[in-house]
C-alpha cells in the first residue's frame, strides 16, 4: 500500500495525472469506500486492504469526462470490466492511468457477520501486504478469528486468475485464491427438476428489494439510461405489486449483460439481500461457453461478442428441451 | 410484567396467528426479513436487525390504490379496501418502533394517508430490547433507548425467558389473547430484566458511533448546509441506488403507477428513492438533475428539513442499516463526521 | 385435472413470425386451408431478429400460455444474416426459461419458409398441443393480469 | 389519441362465411380511439377503397385498420388508398383475418372471437403508429467498376452506353484481366485475344470511360447513390501523357530477369515493362524491385533512351477521390497455390504445369511462342496426362469445397488443340465427373473424345512420381475397368481449382458488402437478385460472385450493369421509412448495434447532445436511413433500447402482445 | 436390424467415416501400394460399406491386404478416408473372432519375417491395451 500511494504522489506530482481514484479510509475496519484523491496530501485517507471490493473501472464512465488523467487502481478481475467498457467506447483508454494493483482475494463483510461475529472494532490480517490466512476480530464481545478463505467474496472463490489483462504498471503481488468450480452451482440447479427450479429462484428473488444496486453497480450495466427507466418499453422501473416483475428485472438484466459481463461478481457482493445473481450472468456464461466456444469478455478488446456474431452451425434453440 | 419460557414461543405465535395476523422476523434463503407467521416459517429473533425495516407492515413496498375495470368503453373504478384484519407486529427493535413514529408524523398529519391509517389502527407493536447492539448502531444519538423499547408490549429476551411488558391499552388486549401461555413474573424477574438493560446500556457506551456529534444539525442551518462544497466530495462514491432507503425505516418517499392489466388498469404506489435519476421527475423535467443534488436531499431531508418541520425531531433513528448496506460504503455517519471534521478545521 | 376442466382450458399463443418467409408460410397454410387451432395469433416482424427476448417474457407476463417465433431456414433470411443472431438469442433466453423453472416446451423456434405452409400448420397442431399437455402457464403469469 | 377507422371485408363469402364480420365491425367500435367500424363485400374493389377514402375525410380519421386478407396481399392497395384522402400511408395496418383466420377455422364462434382479437391487436397498433415519409438521397449519375477484365470492361461499357459515367479501376498495368492471358476459348475455339481487344480499346476509347490502371481502391464511405472513394493511383514512373509507347525502353532496360507475371512466370520480362503487347493503356510502369535505378541510383537507361521524355523517377503515389452513385465489384479470379498438394509434384517438377499455364505456352504471344514443350529439357512431349478437379471438390482444408465449374470445358479445349496440332501426342484426361451444362458444351467435349481420340480415364489420379529418366510416373486407377494404372507421362497438366482474386476480403470489408466463407461475394438473393450485393448500390459481375466460364460472365456484367443503370437513372431514391432509428439522449454509443448490422447502415458521431439540461458531447449511434433495410436486429442487440425501428417499434409489438394476451 | 447393417453401423462407428461423403474420384485406388493385391478396391470399399454389404468385404482379401499405411486417409478430397473403414472393419471381424488384443510374449510367434513393417506398425497402433 505505502508502495501505491509513493507511486501515487509521484504521478500526481509530475502532472502525470490529474488525481488519483482509490480507496478512502472508512470509519469502521471494513467499510472503505471508493474516492477520488486530487493532491498529495489527500492520499493519507487512502487505503488498499482486502476491504477494498468495489470495482473501480465503472466510475472511469465519469472520470473519462473529466480534464486530464485518471490514476484508477484495478485488481486483477476488475480489469475484465475495464477492457469490455472500452470495447463499448464507454471509457476513454486515454484518460485512464491503470496500476493494476495486487490481490489475494477480496473479503465479504456479511460472511464474517454470518459467522455470529458482531460489535467489530479491529479486523488484522486484512492488509494486502501480509499474506495471513486467518483474520483476527476483536469485538465488543471479545475476541474472535476466522479463515481468511472462510471470509472472502464468492467471486474470488472462483477466481479468473492473477494476471491483469490491461495495465500502465502493476505493483503489488496477486495471488490466485481459486479453489472452487465457477459452474458448479449453476450446474446443481440445472440438474433440480423444473419445479425445484422454480422454488429455489422463487425463494432467492422474493427477497429483492428492487433497490437497483446489482444495476448501478454493474459495470456492463452502463447505459446512460436504462430500459427500466425509460417508457420505451413500458417497462415499470420500481417495484411492482406481483413478485413476477422482480423475475422479470433479472432476467432481462441478465440478458442484456449476456455476452458482455465479465463475471466480476459485484451485483452478488452488493445485493443487500444477498441473492446470489451471478447465477443468472453465469448461466449465461456456461451456455455460451458450451454452445458457442469458451469466451471470457473483457480478455480481449477486439473479440466479437457472442450475441453479435454466429456461426452458420449454431445449436438450434431446440437444444433447450434435448438437454433435458 | 409477564414471561415465557423461550421453548414455548412456538405456542405463544400460534395463539396470536389464531386470533391475528402475525408478521415477525423470519429467515428465508438466508437472510431475516419480518414475514408473516406460519408453522414451517424459520422464525429468527438472534438476528439483531433484518435487512429491510419492519416499516412495511404499515408502509408496504408496494400497495394497490385503485382499480379501472374496463367493459366496452365503459370503465368502473373500484377503491382498494382499507385494511381490516388485526395484526401483531412482534420483535421490532426500538429503533424501528421510533421510525414508526417519524411515519406517522408524515401519513398521519392533515390529510390523513387512510391506507396507513388503517394499518396503524389495527396494528398491535411487540418490540423487542436489543440484546447485543452492534458497531453499526447509533440510536443513542437518537436519544433512542434500545434497553427500553416503546410499543405496545416491550419485550426482553434474557436466557431462556421472554419477558413482556404491556405498555398501552392495544398491549394490554394483546396480553389477554395469549395470557394463557404467560406467567406472571416475579421479582427476580423483574431484577433479571434491569440487569440486561444495564448490560444493554453498558455495551451501547462502547459502541463506536455512541459518542456521534449533532451539533450543527437541526431545522434551522439550511442555508449553510446546502451550500457546503462539502457534497460535491461526499457524493462521488454513490452509485445511486436505492438501498439506504429501501432498508431505511423512516424513507417514506412512494411514486404512483399505473398498471396495465388487459382488461383494466390498477393504480398502485410504491417506494421511491430521492436516490433515483426520475425521483420526483415532473412533465417538465427534474428539480434535482444532478446526482449530488439527489444525495444531498436523503441527508438533508433527515437531518434538516424533517426537524425543520417536525419540531427538532430527525427522521434518522440511527438503526445502522444504511451503514451496513451501502454497496460503496457510504452512509448517513460518514456525512455527519464529515461536516464535523469540516466545522473542526474551520473553528 | 379433470377432463371438463381441461376442455376449458383455451391457451394463449402468441406467434412471432417473419414478414419475408414465416408469416408467408402461415399466408400459404391458410390458403391451402390447413388448418390449425385458432388460440395460435400471429404478429407480423420483418425479420426473426427483430423480436426481443423482453416480446416473448411480456407475452407470458400478460397471461401467454406459449410463445412461438418462426423466421426464414437459416441461411436464407432476407436480410442475410437476422435469424443466425435470432438463434443465438432465443437459444439463451429459452435455456435460461429453462433454467429458472419454466417449463421448456413453452418456447419454440420453428424455421419455416414462405413454401412450407404444410410446416406452419403442422408446426401451430404440434405446439398447441404441447402447450395443452403443460397446462396454464402459473410459473411466468403476473396475477394482476389475470381475471 | 387516434381517431381510428376500421373496416371489415367479407372478400365474398371467403371471411364472411366463417367470422360474423358484423360481430368484428361491432366489436371493434368498443376499442380505445375507434371512432369508425363498418363491414363491405369487397373492401379492396374501387367501391371498398372509396368508402375508405371517403370515412377518413368525413372523420378526420387519423388511422386505419383494414380487416381483410394478408397485408402481403393489398397492404400497399389500402395504404394507397389512405393517401389518396390525404392519410399519411403509415397510418394503415392490415388485420389478416382471412389466410389466418377464416381460412383456417371452421367454426364460426371461434373464428369471430380470433378475428376480434387479431383487430384489436391492430388496432392497438394503430393507437402508436406515427406518419412515416420515405426520405430522399441524390445519386450521383457515375459508377465505379473494381477490376478491368472481361467483367469489369463489359459492364463499364454497358453502363456507358447507357450514358453514364464510369470509372474502372485495375490493379495490373493493363486493363484485360484472366481472359487476356487465354489462348483460345470453348466452345467456338476462338481466339481470345481476337474477341476481347477490340472490346478493351472501344472502353479505352469510349468518352464516358476513364480508366484507372494500376490503381487501387484505397477507401470506401457514403451509401447507395453517393459513394465517395478514394482510388490510389501507383507510381508508374512513366507520364501517361508523354508516353508514346514505342517499347524502345523495355527492350534497351539492362535489367530483364523478373518473372513475367502475365506469362505465370514462364519467362521474364524487362524491369519497365508493359504486361502485354496489346496492353491498355500501352504505357509501361517501373517495376522498382527489379529497377537498377531504384536499387542502385545508377542506371537510368529508360529515361535516356525516352525520345518523348516521358520516364519521371520521382513520381509518387495519388490520391483521386471520386463520387459514385453505384459500384460494381468485377475482381475477377487467381488459381489456387498448391503447397497443399505435394502427391502431384509441381512443385518438384517443371513439366507438370496449371491449366493456365499451358494456356500461356500454347499461346502465340507467349514464352514459347505458341509450341508444346517441356520446360525442363525444352522437347516436345509424346505423352500428356491432364488431372482434372485439383483443389475443386475438396472437403477438407486442402483446397476448395466447390466445383470450379470451367476446368472439364477447358480441359476438352486444351485436350483438342493438341491433339489437332500434335496428332502424335497422346493425351490422357483422368477425371472424376465430366461436367458440361452449357450450350454445344457436352458436344464439344464428345468432339474431343471421338473426333480427337482424347483418352479419358474415370478415376482421379493419386500420385505423380518424377522419375530419373524424366519423365512423370503417373499413378491413377481406371474405376470402371477396376485396374491401377501406372502411365509415364512428359507432361501433366492440372486443372487447379479457382478462387476469387486475394484482396477482394479487404474491398468487402470496405464496401460493407458480404462475403462468404470461400471469399465469393454474397449475392442479396440467391435466385432473384444474383448480381447485386446485399448492401445497396453494391453490384457484382464475374467470378466475383462465383466460378463462371465467359459467356456467363460477360452476361452478368451486363446484368450488373443493367442494375447499375436502373439506379443511375433515378434523381433521388426513396428510401422505406421502416428504418431504424437511435435515439440520442438514450444511446450509449457502444457500438454493439453496427456490429450486428448487415448494411453497414450505423456509424458514430460525437455529437453535442443535450440530456435535460446536461449538455455534453457524446457518441451516438446515426442510421443513414438510405442503407438501412429494416430488418431490425440493431433494435435487439441495442442494451438500452434508444435503437428502435419506425413501423415496428418497441411499443408497436408490444401494445400487440398485450391485446393479443389481454 | 440385420446384422450386416448392425455390422455397417459398427464400422461406421468406429470409424467415424461417413461413407455417403464418397464422391467416387477413386483417388484412393490410384494411391493404394497394395492395388493389386485386393481383390475389393479401397474406393469400392467405400461403397460397399455405404451399401451394407458387410458379408461381402469380410470375406475378401483386401481387408488383410491393406498396409494401413494411411496413403488414401491423407490424399481423399472428401475427408472419406478408406483406411479407417478398412481398419474398423477388420476390427469387426477380430471383435467377433474373440481375442482381439495380443499379450505381449505372443506377438514374437506370430511374426512372419515376410510381413511389412507398416502393418505391423499399424496393428501396435490399432490392438495395443
Amino acid at each position: 500500500m505505502q508502495e501505491l500511494i509513493k507511486r501515487a504522489k509521484e504521478l500526481l506530482e509530475d502532472g502525470t495525472v490529474a488525481r488519483v481514484l482509490g480507496w478512502k479510509a472508512g470509519d469502521l475496519p471494513y467499510n472503505p469506500e471508493p474516492a477520488y484523491f486530487d493532491s498529495t496530501e489527500s492520499l493519507a485517507d487512502f487505503v488498499y486492504n482486502g476491504f477494498c471490493g468495489a470495482n473501480l473501472s465503472k466510475y472511469l464512465i465519469e472520470a473519462s469526462k473529466l480534464e486530464g488523467k485518471t490514476l484508477v487502481c484495478l485488481k486483477p478481475c476488475d480489469t475484465y470490466s475495464f477492457n469490455q467498457l472500452l470495447k463499448e467506447h464507454r471509457i476513454d483508454r486515454d484518460k485512464a492511468y491503470v496500476i493494476g494493483v495486487g490481490c489475494k482475494g477480496k473479503l465479504d463483510i456479511e460472511r464474517i457477520r454470518k459467522m455470529g461475529i458482531k460489535g467489530i472494532e479491529q479486523i488484522s490480517g486484512a492488509e494486502m501486504e501480509d499474506a495471513a490466512d486467518t483474520l483476527t476480530i476483536s469485538t465488543i464481545y471479545g475476541e474472535r478469528s476466522c479463515k481468511f478463505a472462510d471470509a472472502m467474496l464468492e467471486r474470488c472463490h472462483v477466481c479468473k486468475g492473477k494476471e491483469h489483462q490491461v495495465y500502465d504498471e502493476l505493483i503489488g503481488e496477486s495471488k490466485e485464491t481459486k479453489d472452487a468450480d465457477r459452474f458448479a452451482e449453476v450446474a446443481r440447479i440445472e440438474a433440480m427438476t423444473p419445479e425445484e427450479k422454480f422454488a429455489f429462484f422463487q425463494k432467492e428473488l422474493s427477497k429483492c428489494i428492487r433497490c437497483n444496486a446489482c444495476r448501478n453497480v454493474c459495470p456492463a450495466c452502463s447505459c446512460r439510461k436504462c430500459v427500466f427507466d425509460s417508457n420505451k418499453f413500458d417497462s415499470a422501473q420500481k417495484a411492482n405489486v406481483d413478485s413476477f416483475e422482480e423475475k422479470m428485472f433479472h432476467i432481462i438484466r441478465a440478458f442484456h449483460v449476456a455476452g458482455r459481463c465479465t463475471d466480476c461478481g459485484e451485483c452478488s457482493r452488493v445485493c443487500p439481500q444477498g441473492i446470489p445473481l451471478h447465477l443468472f450472468n453465469r448461466k449465461f456464461i456456461k451456455d455460451i461457453d458450451e454452445f458457442y466456444g469458451e469466451y471470457q469478455a473483457g480478455m480481449d478488446v477486439n473479440a466479437q461478442s457472442p450475441l453479435t456474431d454466429f456461426t452458420f452451425g449454431d445449436v438450434e434453440p431446440g437444444i433447450v428441451g434435448e438437454r433435458g | 410484567m409477564y414471561k415465557i419460557a423461550k421453548e414455548n414461543l412456538t405456542a405463544l405465535f400460534r395463539l396470536i396467528a389464531g386470533a391475528q395476523e402475525l408478521y415477525l422476523p423470519v429467515k428465508t434463503a438466508d437472510q431475516v426479513n419480518f414475514g408473516a407467521w406460519s408453522e414451517d416459517a424459520e422464525v429468527d429473533l438472534d438476528t439483531l436487525k433484518s435487512v429491510k425495516s419492519p416499516k412495511d407492515a404499515f408502509f408496504p413496498q408496494s400497495e394497490n390504490l385503485y382499480t379501472c375495470r374496463k367493459d366496452g368503453k365503459k370503465i368502473s373504478i373500484e377503491p382498494e379496501a382499507l385494511k381490516e384484519q388485526n395484526f401483531v407486529i412482534f420483535g421490532m427493535k426500538a429503533c424501528d418502533v421510533r421510525g414508526v413514529e417519524v411515519l406517522d408524523k408524515v401519513f398521519l398529519a392533515d390529510p390523513v394517508d387512510t391506507f396507513y391509517a388503517a394499518r396503524r389502527d389495527h396494528g398491535t407493536i411487540v418490540s423487542m430490547a436489543c440484546h447485543e447492539p452492534e458497531e453499526s448502531c447509533f440510536c443513542k444519538v437518537f436519544g433512542i433507548d434500545c434497553a427500553e423499547p416503546a410499543a405496545d408490549v416491550a419485550t426482553w429476551m434474557v436466557a431462556d425467558q421472554l419477558y413482556w411488558k404491556p405498555l398501552t391499552e392495544k398491549g394490554e388486549a394483546l396480553t389477554k389473547i395469549v395470557e394463557s401461555v404467560l406467567e406472571a413474573a416475579d421479582n427476580a424477574d423483574e431484577k433479571s430484566v434491569e440487569e440486561e438493560k444495564a448490560a444493554i446500556r453498558g455495551i451501547v457506551e462502547k459502541l463506536p458511533y455512541s459518542n456521534l456529534s449533532l451539533g450543527g444539525w437541526n431545522g434551522e442551518v439550511l442555508t449553510e448546509k446546502f451550500d457546503s462544497a462539502l457534497w460535491e466530495e461526499l457524493y462521488k462514491p454513490c452509485l445511486a441506488c436505492g438501498t439506504c432507503t429501501f432498508v431505511c425505516p423512516t424513507c417514506q418517499c412512494y411514486d404512483i403507477k399505473d398498471y396495465d392489466t388487459g382488461h383494466g388498469v390498477q393504480r398502485y404506489r410504491c417506494w421511491d428513492s430521492c436516490m433515483y435519476s426520475d425521483f420526483t421527475m415532473m412533465a417538465h423535467g427534474n428539480n434535482r438533475t444532478s446526482q449530488m443534488q439527489r444525495f444531498r436531499q436523503r441527508f438533508m431531508h433527515k437531518l434538516v428539513y424533517f426537524p425543520a418541520n417536525n419540531d427538532g425531531m430527525y427522521s434518522c433513528v440511527g438503526c445502522g442499516r444504511c451503514v451496513e448496506k451501502c454497496p460503496a460504503a457510504l452512509n448517513i455517519v460518514k456525512v455527519i463526521k464529515a461536516f464535523e471534521k469540516q466545522g473542526g478545521e474551520k473553528a | 385435472m379433470s377432463i371438463e376442466a381441461k376442455e376449458e382450458f383455451r391457451p394463449k399463443i402468441v406467434a412471432f413470425c417473419c414478414n419475408w418467409c414465416s408469416y408467408a408460410g402461415a399466408d400459404l397454410a391458410g390458403s391451402s386451408r390447413l388448418g390449425y387451432p385458432a388460440d395460435v395469433k400471429i404478429i407480423r416482424v420483418p425479420c426473426s431478429c427483430r423480436v426481443n427476448p423482453m416480446f416473448i417474457l411480456r407475452a407470458f407476463e400478460k397471461g401467454a400460455d406459449g410463445v412461438i417465433m418462426c423466421g426464414c431456414h437459416p441461411g436464407d433470411c432476407h436480410y442475410s444474416t437476422g435469424n443466425y443472431y435470432a438463434r443465438r438469442r432465443m437459444t439463451l433466453l429459452f435455456s435460461m426459461l429453462d433454467y429458472i423453472g419454466v417449463e421448456n416446451g413453452r418456447t419454440r423456434v420453428e424455421w419455416v419458409s414462405a413454401a412450407e405452409g404444410v410446416k406452419f400448420s403442422t408446426t401451430m397442431n404440434e405446439f398447441v398441443e404441447k402447450i395443452h399437455s403443460l397446462g396454464k402457464n402459473v410459473r411466468l403469469g403476473d396475477l394482476r393480469c389475470r381475471n | 389519441m387516434q381517431r381510428i377507422g376500421v373496416f371489415v371485408c367479407h372478400c365474398g363469402s371467403n371471411i364472411a362465411a366463417t367470422v360474423d364480420v358484423k360481430k368484428v365491425a361491432e366489436m371493434a367500435l368498443l376499442e380505445p380511439g375507434v371512432v369508425h367500424a363498418e363491414d363491405y363485400q369487397y373492401m379492396c374493389s374501387e367501391a371498398g377503397q372509396e368508402k375508405i377514402i371517403e370515412a377518413i375525410r368525413e372523420k378526420n380519421l387519423t388511422g386505419v385498420v383494414v380487416c381483410s386478407c394478408s397485408p402481403r396481399m393489398h397492404e400497399t392497395t389500402f395504404r394507397k388508398a389512405a393517401e389518396k384522402a390525404g392519410l399519411n400511408p403509415y397510418m394503415v395496418e392490415i388485420a389478416n383475418i382471412r389466410e389466418h383466420c377464416s381460412w383456417i377455422h371452421k367454426d364460426m364462434e371461434e373464428a369471430t372471437k380470433k378475428a376480434v382479437i387479431l383487430t384489436r391487436a391492430a388496432i392497438a397498433k394503430v393507437n402508436l403508429n406515427t406518419p412515416l415519409k420515405p426520405g430522399e438521397s441524390r445519386v450521383t449519375k457515375r459508377a465505379l467498376v473494381i477490376g478491368g477484365g472481361i467483367a469489369g470492361i463489359q459492364t463499364a461499357l454497358d453502363i456507358a452506353d447507357a450514358g453514364y459515367e464510369v470509372d474502372i479501376v485495375e490493379r495490373e498495368p493493363s486493363i484485360g484481366g484472366r481472359m487476356s492471358q487465354l489462348d483460345k476459348t470453348f466452345p467456338t475455339l476462338d481466339c481470345s485475344a481476337c474477341i476481347l481487344t477490340p472490346k478493351m480499346v472501344e472502353a479505352s476509347a469510349h468518352e464516358k470511360i476513364n480508366i484507372y490502371t494500376y490503381s487501387e481502391v484505397e477507401k470506401v464511405s457514403g451509401f447507395v447513390g453517393d459513394f465517395t472513394v478514394d482510388i490510389r493511383k501507383k507510381a508508374r514512373y512513366v507520364d501517361m501523357d508523354k508516353c508514346t509507347g514505342c517499347g524502345v525502353c523495355q527492350e534497351k532496360c539492362p535489367s530483364k530477369k523478373a518473372p513475367s507475371e502475365f506469362n505465370r512466370g514462364l519467362n521474364t520480362r524487362s524491369a519497365i515493362y508493359t504486361p502485354f503487347a496489346q496492353a491498355i493503356p500501352n504505357v509501361p510502369v517501373i517495376d522498382t524491385d527489379s529497377c537498377i535505378k531504384f536499387k542502385t541510383g545508377k542506371c537510368g537507361v529508360c529515361s535516356k533512351v525516352c525520345q518523348a521524355g516521358a520516364i519521371d523517377y520521382t513520381q509518387k503515389d495519388e490520391i483521386v477521390s471520386q463520387k459514385y452513385g453505384a459500384i460494381v465489384v468485377a475482381t475477377g479470379f487467381d488459381t489456387i497455390k498448391l503447397d497443399n498438394y505435394d502427391e502431384y509434384a509441381y512443385s518438384q517438377s517443371k513439366d507438370v504445369i496449371t491449366s493456365l499455364e499451358l494456356e500461356r505456352i500454347m499461346n502465340a504471344a507467349g514464352p514459347t511462342k505458341g509450341h508444346l514443350e517441356r520446360f525442363s529439357d525444352g522437347k516436345a512431349p509424346k505423352e500428356m496426362v491432364f488431372i482434372q478437379c485439383v483443389g475443386s471438390r475438396c472437403a477438407d482444408d486442402r483446397g476448395k469445397p466447390y466445383c470450379s465449374k470451367i476446368c472439364c470445358m477447358y480441359t476438352a479445349k486444351h485436350a483438342m488443340l493438341i491433339r489437332d496440332k500434335y496428332p502424335d501426342v497422346n493425351v490422357t484426361v483422368f477425371y472424376i465427373d465430366v461436367r458440361t451444362p452449357g450450350k454445344n458444351f457436352d458436344e464439344f467435349y464428345r468432339r474431343a473424345v471421338e473426333q480427337y481420340g482424347v483418352n479419358y480415364i474415370k478415376g482421379q489420379v493419386g500420385k505423380v512420381i518424377p522419375q530419373p529418366n524424366g519423365k512423370l510416373l503417373v499413378q491413377g486407377s481406371d474405376l470402371l475397368d477396376n485396374r491401377q494404372i501406372l502411365k509415364e507421362a512428359d507432361m501433366v497438366v492440372l486443372a487447379t481449382a479457382i478462387e476469387p482474386n486475394e484482396g477482394v476480403r479487404k474491398i468487402a470489408t470496405m464496401l460493407t458488402a458480404s462475403i462468404d466463407t470461400n471469399n465469393f461475394l454474397t449475392e442479396a438473393h440467391a435466385k432473384l437478385r444474383p448480381v447485386e450485393s446485399p448492401t445497396a448500390g453494391i453490384f457484382l459481375s464475374g467470378v466475383c460472385q462465383g466460378p463462371k466460364d465467359i459467356p456467363e460472365t460477360v452476361a452478368q456484367a451486363g446484368a450488373a450493369a443493367v442494375k447499375a443503370i436502373g439506379l443511375l437513372a433515378k434523381d433521388k431514391l426513396l428510401t422505406n421509412p421502416c428504418t431504424a432509428q437511435s435515439d440520442e439522449l438514450l444511446c450509449n454509443g457502444c457500438s454493439t448495434c453496427a456490429n450486428v448490422c448487415p448494411y453497414g447502415a450505423i456509424s458514430y458521431e460525437d455529437k453535442e447532445v443535450n440530456d435535460h439540461g446536461i449538455r455534453e458531447t457524446r457518441r451516438i449511434a446515426v442510421v443513414n436511413s438510405a442503407l438501412c433495410q429494416g430488418c431490425g436486429a440493431c433494435t435487439v442487440t441495442c442494451p438500452s433500447g434508444a435503437m428502435d425501428l419506425q413501423g415496428f417499434s418497441n411499443r408497436q409489438i408490444l401494445a400487440e402482445v398485450d391485446a393479443i394476451c389481454r | 436390424m440385420s446384422s450386416e447393417k448392425k455390422q455397417a453401423e459398427l464400422i461406421r462407428e468406429i470409424s467415424g467415416v461417413n461413407p455417403l461423403k464418397c464422391m467416387k474420384c477413386g483417388k484412393c485406388s490410384a494411391t493404394c501400394p497394395a492395388y493389386n493385391e485386393m481383390d475389393i478396391k479401397p474406393h469400392q470399399f467405400v461403397s460397399y460399406v455405404a451399401n451394407e454389404n458387410i458379408e461381402a468385404l469380410v470375406q475378401s482379401k483386401s481387408l488383410w491386404k491393406c498396409l494401413s499405411c494411411f496413403a488414401c486417409v491423407e490424399r481423399c478430397p472428401r475427408d472419406v478416408q478408406p483406411g479407417r473403414l478398412i481398419d474398423a472393419a477388420r476390427q469387426v471381424v477380430v471383435r467377433q473372432r474373440g481375442g482381439n488384443y495380443l499379450k505381449a510374449d505372443e506377438i514374437p510367434e506370430l511374426l512372419d519375417p515376410e510381413l511389412p513393417q507398416q502393418l505391423l506398425v499399424s496393428a501396435f497402433r490399432r490392438y495395443r491395451r
